[in-house]
């Protein structure tokens, strides 16, 4: 391979939503990002072979192609996997071409057929581009009022539209509010079960009966609420406290015994 | 008179979200003399107080702002009425969410979901027909219980609720790390 | 010509948080006769393109809005603070390209169209809400599948899909590529 591919004329777009990249050691790293993808690539070396892209000579395409690719050190991996995929299809093309056949092929059968028609759309598409570029431009010197102007009474005019992605995104954003919220807590107080039954025990011998609602409600997070419930059932079941609900529904009451088995929860 | 600055004046005044002052203008308009500034701006609020015109500039905390005129208030709320009619508000929307991601749900499940009260955006949202109320769930207060309805699926373009994104797609999406672009 | 009726579809115009569409004027102006619409609003229209004029009425997601004229872009921006715009990428404009003239369509064919992982740049696209989700494609893993939202079309000034660059149109800027090319 002595022939020196080309490369494309001065700065296009630079792709500024790619991560700031450091400065290129050879150059080539930008000259590569400057393509979109293969296609572009494809369409880039087409245009500037003068070649018609219905009939294009696959295996001075393929050259030029993997030329090009030899040159560059330092491609993103990611990119590089596309730019090979296009590459394996170039020569797999070749190799059918290179078959022997008896007859003249219809088009139809043209194993550059399925190259030349994704070219062509995506030629298409890119000419579309710079169109759609000018429309664009023109629209951004343009300023629109995004804010309600003042109207006497008005009331709440916040307001969204309904997309399937609206909704999935809220929700998934609310629930992952939610779960760094539940972190926090935690983090920021750590519950054992001991502490809180040294908590309740004192709270009880201060108060001598506590609604459980009310202190049940009043914890900041629902898993410190759940060791006091369980907090609850063990003082309890080991007798040292008495809890009643006079009524479903209602709220129970909490109090300790008055003599309590020495063994359990005051330590 | 100077036209380039009185439609100078008049983009600047529409566009700003706030009353904008002379003073502004002023210092926004580096070099051009205030007394410039003050005669193409009465010549401006004179051009729009004419009869035939909708819109005019009001002088309102210290500086100007265009507003619709008090005579077209009417067509004015009616317009808004029916604007507002095709959205919903974030907080639906958040609701919305909870319970097609949850249901079958109660008030009080979709509230805890959310860390907020719910129960009046469920209400809009059954006056909008977006849910329904398919029982009641035999607990404590056999609350009512939601779903959402034909209509929701209808109004996203879905053929049942397994359609709806998963959280591993929309984590996908939401992702940020990837700063390769495709 | 009716003066009232101007005025009136100005102070709409300048109201409405979306385009104004011509049939939403006249739900809105019952018993007012569309000809009569329709002539005043070229009028009001005529009107603000006049020099000496800071906005203008146009034409753009299928309604008319009041925007700033592009002549006071510089000031404006001062006025706002806004160093400038930011276009699209070059990757994100290819993107919505393949996705306006193929819609409805998938990541996956959006990818094949440009060659490359298109992933990221629908995640982009849908976060500007130029695009939105619409539904599920009836095939094997049930792909999500993507369409241009309204919003799109206003941040282009197209009024319909239709308006997308014509065949036509693209092969003249293909042949005047190749005449460059010399």
């Amino acid at each position: 391979m002595t022939e020196s591919p080309d490369l494309p004329p001065e700065p296009v777009e630079p792709r500024s939503d790619a991560a700031p990249s450091p400065a290129p050691a050879d150059g080539y790293q930008v000259r590569l990002e400057i393509f979109e993808g293969p296609l572009d690539l494809l369409l880039f070396l087409i245009r500037k072979k003068k070649i018609d892209i219905h009939d294009i000579p696959i295996a001075a395409i393929t050259r030029h192609y993997l030329e090009y690719l030899d040159r560059k050190e330092q491609i993103n991996l990611d990119r590089e996997a596309e730019f090979l995929f296009v590459a394996a299809l170039l020569i797999y093309i070749k190799s059918q071409m290179l078959l022997p056949r008896e007859t003249d092929l219809a088009e139809q059968d043209d194993p550059r057929r399925i190259l030349v028609d994704r070219l062509l759309e995506y030629q298409k598409i890119k000419a579309a581009c710079s169109l759609l570029r000018e429309k664009e431009e023109d629209q951004l010197l343009q300023w629109r009022r995004h804010f309600l102007p003042p109207l006497a009474g008005q009331g709440d005019l916040d307001v969204v539209e309904l997309s399937l992605f609206d909704l999935a995104e809220s929700f998934f954003l609310m629930m992952k509010r939610r779960a760094a919220d539940a972190t926090r807590v935690i983090r920021g107080r750590d519950v054992t079960i001991e502490a809180k039954m040294k908590e309740l025990v004192g709270l009880l011998g201060e108060r001598r009966m506590i609604d459980f609602l009310e202190y049940f409600a009043a914890h900041g997070s629902l898993e410190e609420a759940l060791i006091s419930f369980f907090c609850v059932l063990e003082l309890v079941k080991s007798r040292v406290a008495v809890a009643v609900q006079d009524e479903l529904f209602q709220t129970i009451r909490v109090w300790l015994r008055k003599d309590p088995p020495r063994t359990v929860a005051h330590e | 008179m100077n036209d380039g600055l009185k439609a100078t004046l008049e983009a600047l005044i529409f566009v700003s979200q706030d009353p904008l002052s002379l003073e502004r203008m002023t210092a926004l308009l580096e070099g051009v003399p205030e007394e410039d500034i003050r005669a193409a701006l009465e010549e401006l609020v004179r051009g729009h107080a004419a009869e035939g015109r909708g819109i005019h500039i009001v002088r309102s905390g210290g500086g100007w702002l265009f507003a619709t005129k008090p005579a077209f208030d009417r067509d004015v709320r009616r317009l808004l009425q029916i604007e507002r009619k095709n959205k919903l508000t974030s907080a639906s929307l958040e609701t919305l969410a909870a319970i097609a991601y949850h249901q079958p749900v109660t008030q009080s499940e979709v509230s805890a979901i959310r860390g907020v009260d719910s129960t009046y955006t469920l209400k809009t949202l059954l006056e909008k027909k977006l849910i329904k109320i398919v029982g009641r769930k035999k607990a404590p207060g056999s609350p009512l219980v939601y779903r959402t309805s034909e209509q929701f699926l209808l109004y996203l373009g879905l053929n049942s609720l397994d359609e709806l994104p998963s959280e591993e797609e929309m984590s996908r999406i939401l992702q940020e790390e990837r700063a390769a672009d495709g």
